[in-house]
């Protein structure tokens, strides 16, 4: 069942979608299966494992269940410091 | 300015992490790590540096979500504190551009012996590099750019090494 | 008084240890460490604390040695530069009466990654401490004094732990 | 054979002799020596282990040979940071 989600890009990935952030619908039931789903929007070929996802501001792992109306963060690998 | 470090009293700190695009002030940062009972401190600074896996860095570009970089922040130095017997620790970010020599970041820690001092910085910026949602594009001398640990991982990415 | 590091040029360091008997000041000290290859300063402070060893200490007087105390200095900082790859490396101790909360001796390293800083700067302040000829005398809160590691090693001292 | 050696007390060592500086003269043919035979001067029950020794402003060896005319320094165990 379609879900609407709102997405938000960071960094490289925001660049590949070219907006902040979307709201889409989606048949997502974790947050890998979001970013899995939006490949051709974040353009990415990072391993899930390189990369973190937040769901409504808190961390949250790739298996994480993504409900109607959840925004989803997709963070590329971090590089701070 | 030399402000005497026999002068100190407590300043008042709410927040032990901080994302801030002005320059950072490590003079100002240390005097809220004084402590009457603190005998060490240990001081960690991230600085621009020209060069990137051979390549000539002219400056470099922080992207930081503040709301998720603050809150995990916290938890980094909840963790040092529960794990080393130190006083106080700190931790300062920058975003936004930054030249060469100019200060990314920077993390203090106060604490009566030295070896809990080394010891809490340490993991506070090893963590920190890892943990934080903070990213950084390289500009470099030829005009190109690039996102650290992002394009060049993505290039090397070969199917059998995707893992979730 | 912020000085952006960004402004950074290279000062001109012909001593990688000083005896100084006027207040420590990191920040100027830091910023001779600088260099546009440096992405890592680990920093090291041993301030005044007031207590030692369950004595409650009113203030501490440093005595120096300081022609050895400067020679074997310079000798830990080669010794530093030669087992870490790192750029720079100083240290400043003072010498005479010191307060409470005063930083009585600094080190500081600058290095392309974090590693070496941290590592050497470790190393230094351990030597330091341990090699150079520097004592100092405790003043406590009951109007008593003491030399540290001397008079209570004495009294500890047995003729069969007495070894050469 | 008596050698005449200048001798400089520092610290605790000095507290106790009640001068920085004396010239002696001593039967002595090592650093060691010099400072088992001013034990009434310096006053110290340091193992020599703990304290060390410089001669004409060198780090010394306890066993260093000490000639007439040298300066010998007595260092009780260093504090330093």
């Amino acid at each position: 069942m379609s879900k609407s989600i709102t997405v938000r890009y960071f960094a490289i990935f925001r660049e590949h979608a070219g907006v902040d952030e979307e709201t889409v619908a989606i048949d997502a039931d974790t947050a890998g299966d979001v970013f899995q789903q939006l490949k051709n929007r974040h353009g990415s070929r990072e391993p899930l494992g390189h990369c973190k996802v937040a769901i409504n501001d808190e961390m949250a792992d790739w298996n994480s269940p993504v409900n109607d109306g959840d925004t989803v963060l997709l963070f590329p690998p971090v590089a701070g410091g | 300015m030399v402000i005497p470090s026999c002068c100190f009293h407590p300043l008042p700190v709410a927040d032990v992490i901080r994302i801030i695009d002005k320059p950072i002030d490590p003079n100002v940062l240390r005097r809220e790590l004084f402590d009457p009972a603190a005998g060490a401190y240990a001081g960690f600074e991230g600085w621009i540096r020209n060069e990137n896996e051979g390549h000539s860095v002219e400056r470099l570009e922080y992207e930081v979500y503040a709301p998720l970089a603050v809150s995990e922040g916290e938890k980094v130095i909840a963790e040092a504190k529960a794990q080393f017997a130190i006083l106080h620790a700190h931790c300062v970010h920058r975003t936004g551009m930054l030249e060469i020599g100019e200060c990314a970041v920077w993390v203090g820690v106060s604490s009566a012996h030295r070896d809990e001092a080394f010891n809490a910085c340490r993991y506070i910026i090893d963590q920190v590099k890892v943990r934080l949602p903070i990213w950084k594009k390289e500009h470099y001398a030829d005009g190109n750019s690039g996102w650290v640990n992002c394009e060049r991982c993505a290039e090397h990415a070969h199917p059998s090494a995707v893992s979730l």
